[in-house]
């Protein structure tokens, strides 16, 4: 399950990828997500059918919001393969893994709840951990809380 | 001793007050609910002027019956029946006027034939006391075909109301 | 049959019933607190105190705030001790640690270089008022070393013996030493050592 | 012969909010639930009420720092807790661990998961109306073990034990026969436990059939834990991942076949027995001395505030009581985490939490609930 | 001497009496009889329950491996005069939107049946407070009582968990009367008498009826039936804390919510009493012990067994609920009306013989017919 056997059977599966491997994950244009998503949860020798985390970060340096996502197999009992989106933080529109895997409703609400990235496709895209008046996203790294008590 | 007398004459007239009144909350109660509780006030006072003719067989199958079951169903079907129970539904309309021409009508008759039957009120009559043993014998002697018949009445509504109420499962 | 399960499940109960009249201590696994208290383990940490050998100015804390930039929930202040001409003593003139905020997470004894503040067994410590009287000042957290001994004997053991094989390191080098301005980042380790004794 | 049947009552649904302040929603956690009767209609969980932003705070502390808060996550378990985050920088820092110390880990986690499982039972049964008598026989055998943490950590519940590269202290002579004794007195515990509950029918007729969650989606809803398991999948990331040293004890992992609310009891019930077989070949097998630190484990927490991780990230986790415990960490160098995420196994688990409540009576609701066994502090964060 | 010992209390009311027949006339002491008996039921009752809370709370300790209150007073026996004071001095809070009449007069009328009931109970050799010779159906009757109180209590408070409490209550209290009063059917039967004290005379002399096998399955749904019309677990839905907060009594606070306990608890003890009186032999005992000393014991023993319900037992669902009544009691309580009458009508050796085929055909036939809701034992496979 090395990286790099990965990776070829990736470029293989779908022609004219613009793929980026960064150390242990690939870095995945937003167009092509859902279609690699789909190629490692359907594929016999992969057959990733479990999302463990998702989970996003703020790169206030590179100006974008990456959304990492791990695919494991609970099947085959293989390692993860980590999936990165990267997102411009003017319009963080990405699209949505619910379509493929219910476990990520949750996380992908929580995502969006703390960091602000907005998944098309998702059934209930609403704030889950703070209350729904709630404005800005607090886990930016340049959200600066109001009350000043904090 | 003739003051016990006197009591029990006051209680007696004491509660049929009570049977009378409640039946008349019974009808002008807003909340449909205080109607249903004053319907049970009567029927207690019923149940009171049984006991003051020492029939407390009777007096108690009152309680059980009305009260225990049929009262408690009663109030079931209220509470299942949402808007009844709401300020807005208007309890009176136009008809009360000729209501209680009709009402008087009737009473004049009422009260003529309770006038004409002749109470046979002597000592013996007070004293007899007809306990469960003597009913139950009674109501298995000459009165068991009209007791059996009432029995397949009662399982006949019984299936009707299961059938109807049964939610297409 | 259908109730055997549930009668079962009644004997067992019954049996606890019976156990707490028969055999008492081995029934009964409540304890009547304010008469009779559980022993704490020696181990067991509630909120920090200072040492001080002999008398409480003989504190031995030198107010390095390792401990206050190192604690989670920044609940330690310390203002260091100046002498006439304004030069920094090593010692603490205001120490204070918020009992409302410490979270007795047992960090600050770990890398304080100077086995100067361990935490205390105490834990009846409710207070009426959280503003003042949780925020201890520096006399209140004062306490001897023989305390210490008393609370902890196996850890005390452990640092006199690691600071006697310090104080004999030092002592033949030079005894004339430079007291050093700002104890360097890494000084002895912290509580337990590489191949520690068995704690 | 189709019986005629009166069109059906329209009776009024009813809009309850079974709220943070209720007797077994196990912590502040709200459930709108639409009620036709008894029968629940909808049921929509409202999370929320105890999120203090652990990762945004995580963020302003060192590494070490972040160990006694990552207690207050699921703080039935803290030790599980501290040793996912530990094995987090370890993967990130590349810092190896002494024998001893992994033993030591295996245990605290092995004795967690039985505190766990057995106080879940409690309350299930509390919720099913069993008065708090499950509940005071499962905290009577808690205490033992928590006092063997406290013997051993300072604490019972927030330990605070694990380091980078190992754990904290050695253990001091007594705990030793504490283990022994807490390992050979737990099947006695069990054996009790099943005959109070397993048996009892009303138990059975109110658990069986309830609340079923199917194979398909438990994975899909990427379900772990002992829940996942009820339903017949076989993932246990201690055999998945092999993580530590769990590939030299042989255990078995039970598995369910219908994936109901009896499932998930009974499931954890066998677990722990399994549990109390891998305690006694630690028992066996751990070395009598050895360092409990290693190296580079000393060296990072010696002095935590100016510890530098290469820059990086990486994905630790462990199979929690609760289910898939994951540390994410981002490191850009700086002796702070750049991003600092918990999976939280609880908080995805409820993911079906309306799935299976659909249909069921409000009484099941609150069981199905009792059986996923949540706890707020690591659902909110 | 013992015969004195048995005839304490009514010797007491009687000398009394006499004392006060010298200077009163006598209809008043007439009145007087009646009040006393009266008086000593009302004083006797609240006591009763208040060491009944006692009583609980300490059982239900020790199962639980703990003590139970002992720190008011010795052994915590001041414990409920102490709760009493807490309930008097707590805060009366009634919900803004409730229906304030109604609210208040639920918990006072809820507690009329209970207190009602006990005049009927045979508490020792002629210590009846009212010996109607229709007892038992007044029993009965008045005991359905309760069920309007509570649900008047259930919607005054105008409270969606109170709403769920009271439906419940009135589903259960009315689907476990029937099977109860058909369980006692076959004992009026042997006794062809409906009055308590005549079906305490027919049981003398260790003749009990629990003894005979339709008796023993009697007494048995006799006794359910009681802690389903009480509320006590495993059937107490209407108060079910892990689901519906407190049931009916959630917006109660106070002496209101005291009024609701002491309903609950005098109503346990007057089933518990009337068990006794209809299956144990009522007072009846060797000698050597006074009459009513052994129907106290006999209560005592049933009240611990439904306090040792309560510690062991978990709920059951309403609709379960419901099944058990109507599926598992009502068909066993007619089929045994049938074996009652064939040992009643049968000699001595046949009828036992009789009894016991009927009893083993009734009960095959339940675990038949409800074979589906019996649940079953379950396989777990082991994989590594």
């Amino acid at each position: 399950m090395n990286i790099q056997e990965i990776k070829d059977d990736l470029i293989k599966a779908i022609p004219n990828l613009p793929l980026e491997v960064e150390g242990s994950s690939f870095v995945i244009p937003k167009e092509k997500f859902l279609s690699v998503a789909r190629f490692f949860k359907e594929s016999p020798k992969y057959s990733m059918d479990y999302v463990s985390c998702i989970t996003a970060v703020d790169y206030p340096a590179k100006e974008c919001l990456e959304s990492v996502n791990h695919l494991y197999s609970m099947q085959k009992k293989q390692g993860p393969v980590v999936l990165k989106v990267r997102v411009p933080k003017e319009n963080p529109r990405m699209p949505s893994l619910t379509a493929l895997y219910r476990g990520a409703e949750f996380q992908e609400r929580e995502a969006y709840d703390l960091f602000g990235i907005i998944y098309e496709g998702h059934s209930d895209l609403r704030r889950i951990l703070l209350w729904d008046e709630f404005e800005g996203h607090p886990m930016r790294k340049d959200y600066v809380s109001e009350d000043q008590e904090l | 001793m003739e003051i016990l007398y006197f009591f029990a004459k006051t209680g007696f007239y004491a509660t049929a007050l009570v049977t009378l009144a409640a039946a008349i909350l019974v009808v002008t109660l807003r909340n449909l609910f205080h109607c249903a509780l004053a319907l049970i006030l009567s029927l207690l006072g019923v149940a009171v002027t049984y006991l003051y003719l020492k029939a407390e067989f009777l007096a108690i199958i009152q309680i059980l019956l009305y009260i225990g079951a049929i009262m408690t169903l009663l109030i079931f079907a209220i509470m299942l029946t949402h808007r009844l129970t709401d300020r807005s539904v208007s309890q009176t309309n136009r008809q009360s006027l000729p209501a209680f021409a009709l009402l008087a009508v009737f009473n004049i008759f009422f009260i003529a034939s309770l006038a004409a039957v002749p109470w046979k009120i002597n000592s013996a009559s007070l004293a007899a006391k007809i306990d469960t043993q003597a009913l139950g014998a009674f109501l298995m002697g000459p009165y068991v075909f009209p007791f059996e018949i009432i029995s397949i009445v009662l399982i006949i509504a019984l299936v009707g109301a299961v059938i109807l109420g049964r939610t297409d499962q | 049959m259908f109730g055997w399960g549930v009668l079962k499940g009644m004997l067992v109960t019954l049996w606890n019933f019976l156990l707490t009249y028969l055999w008492p201590k081995k029934g009964i696994f409540t304890v009547q607190y304010p008469e009779k208290k559980l022993p704490l383990a020696q181990r067991y940490r509630n909120f920090p105190f200072l040492v001080y050998d002999g008398t409480p100015h003989m504190i031995r804390c030198v107010a390095c705030k390792i401990c206050e930039s190192e604690c989670p929930p920044k609940c330690i202040y310390i203002i260091p001790e100046k002498d006439a001409e304004g030069r920094v003593q090593k010692k603490p003139a205001v120490f204070d640690i918020d009992y409302a905020i410490c979270m007795n997470c047992g960090l600050c004894e770990e890398v304080c270089p100077f086995d100067s503040i361990f935490m205390d067994h105490e834990y009846e410590i409710s207070k009426y008022n959280r503003a003042e009287d949780l925020m201890v000042r520096k006399e209140a957290l004062l306490k001897p070393w023989e305390y210490f001994a008393k609370i902890r004997p196996h850890d005390f053991e452990r640092i006199e013996a690691k600071r006697a094989a310090k104080s004999a390191k030092a002592k033949p080098v030079a005894p004339a030493e430079k007291p050093s301005q700002k104890p360097d980042a890494g000084p002895t380790s912290p509580q337990q050592g590489s191949v520690p004794k068995n704690g | 012969m189709s019986l005629p049947c009166a069109p059906t009552l329209k009776t009024e649904l009813l809009e309850v909010s079974i709220g943070p302040q209720h007797p077994s929603t196990h912590g502040v956690f709200r459930m709108n639930a639409v009620l036709d009767g008894e029968t629940v209609v909808k049921l929509k969980p409202v999370m929320g009420y105890l999120h203090r932003n652990h990762e945004q705070i995580a963020e302003t502390l060192p590494y070490l720092a972040n160990m006694p808060y990552t207690d207050r996550l699921d703080y039935i378990c803290s030790m599980t807790n501290n040793f996912a985050y530990a094995l987090a920088v370890e993967k990130l820092a590349g810092i190896d661990v002494p024998e001893r110390a992994q033993y030591l880990r295996v245990m605290m986690a092995e004795l967690t998961r039985l505190v766990n499982h057995s106080l879940l039972i409690g309350f299930l049964l509390n919720d099913l109306g069993a008065w708090f008598t499950p509940v005071f026989y499962a905290f009577r055998e808690r205490e033992k073990i928590l006092d063997f943490f406290e013997a051993v950590s300072g604490s019972r519940m927030m330990c605070n034990y694990f380091r980078f590269g190992g754990v904290k202290a050695d253990l001091p002579e007594s705990a030793l026969d504490q283990v022994r004794r807490i390992v050979r007195d737990y099947p006695r515990f069990l054996d009790e436990f099943e005959r109070l509950l397993a048996g009892n029918e009303i138990l059975k007729s109110r658990c069986q059939r309830v609340g079923i969650l199917p194979k398909e989606l438990a994975v899909n809803a990427s379900i772990t834990g002992p829940m996942l398991r009820a339903s017949g999948v076989n993932y246990d990331i201690r055999k998945a991942d092999r993580y530590s040293i769990y590939d030299r004890f042989d255990f078995r992992v039970p598995l369910g076949m219908t994936g109901d609310v009896y499932d998930r009891y009974y499931v954890r019930v066998l677990e722990m027995r399994e549990s109390v077989k891998i305690l006694e070949q630690v028992l066996k097998q751990m070395p009598e001395k050895g360092d409990i630190l290693s190296a580079k484990g000393l060296q990072a927490c010696r002095a935590p505030r100016m510890w530098k991780p290469p820059a990086g990230d990486a994905y630790g986790r462990i199979e929690s009581p609760k289910g898939e415990l994951g540390f994410y960490l981002v490191s850009d160098g700086s002796p702070k985490p750049y991003r600092y995420h918990v999976r939280p196994p609880s908080f995805i688990n409820l993911t079906v939490l309306e799935d299976l409540c659909i249909g069921q009576k409000i009484a099941d609701a609150v069981i199905i609930l009792g059986s996923i066994d949540i706890v707020l502090g690591e659902v909110d964060r | 001497m013992a015969e004195t010992i048995d005839q304490i209390f009514v010797l007491a009311k009687d000398r009394f009496l006499d004392l006060l027949g010298i200077v009163l006339p006598d209809w008043i002491i007439l009145l007087v009889r009646i009040l006393i008996s009266i008086a000593v039921l009302l004083a006797v009752a609240p006591v009763v329950m208040m060491y009944m809370t006692w009583l609980e709370r300490k059982v239900l300790g020790r199962i639980q491996n703990r003590y139970g209150p002992n720190r008011v007073g010795i052994f915590g026996l001041l414990q409920p005069i102490a709760d009493g004071i807490k309930m008097l001095t707590k805060e009366d809070i009634v919900p803004k939107n409730a229906d304030q009449v109604i609210h208040f007069l639920a918990p006072v009328v809820i507690v009329i049946a209970p207190l009602l009931v006990l005049a009927v109970l045979p508490f020792g050799r002629n210590m009846i407070a009212a010996d109607l010779n229709v007892g038992l159906l007044f029993f009965l009757g008045v005991s359905t009582f309760g069920v309007i109180a509570l649900f008047m209590g259930s919607w005054a408070s105008r409270n969606k968990y109170s709403l769920l409490g009271g439906m419940r209550a009135f589903a259960q209290m009315i689907s476990y009367e029937i099977p109860m009063v058909l369980s006692v059917v076959p004992v009026i039967l042997v006794t062809s008498s409906l009055s308590t004290a005549a079906i305490v005379e027919a049981q003398l002399g260790w003749k009990w009826f629990i003894f005979t096998p339709w008796g023993g399955f009697a007494a048995l749904v006799f006794f359910l039936c009681g802690v389903a019309e009480v509320n006590r677990t495993p059937f107490d839905l209407p108060e079910a804390e892990s689901e519906i907060v407190a049931g009916f009594h959630t917006e109660y606070s106070g002496m209101k919510f005291a009024l609701f306990y002491m309903a609950e608890f005098i109503s346990t003890f007057a089933i518990s009493g009337l068990a006794v009186t209809l299956f144990l032999g009522g007072w009846d005992g060797p000698a050597f012990l006074p009459s009513w000393f052994w129907f106290g014991l006999k209560t005592f023993i049933l009240i611990l067994i439904m306090i040792w319900f309560r510690g062991t037992l978990p709920r059951f669902r309403v609709d379960q609920l419901m099944g058990f009544a109507w599926k598992v009691f009502l068909p066993f309580t007619l089929a045994n009306i049938f074996i009652a009458a064939l040992w009643a009508l049968l000699p001595y050796p046949k009828n036992f013989i009789a009894d016991t085929i009927g009893i083993t055909v009734i009960l095959t036939l339940l675990q038949i017919f409800n074979r589906k809701e019996t649940p079953k034992k379950r396989k777990y496979l082991y994989a590594n």
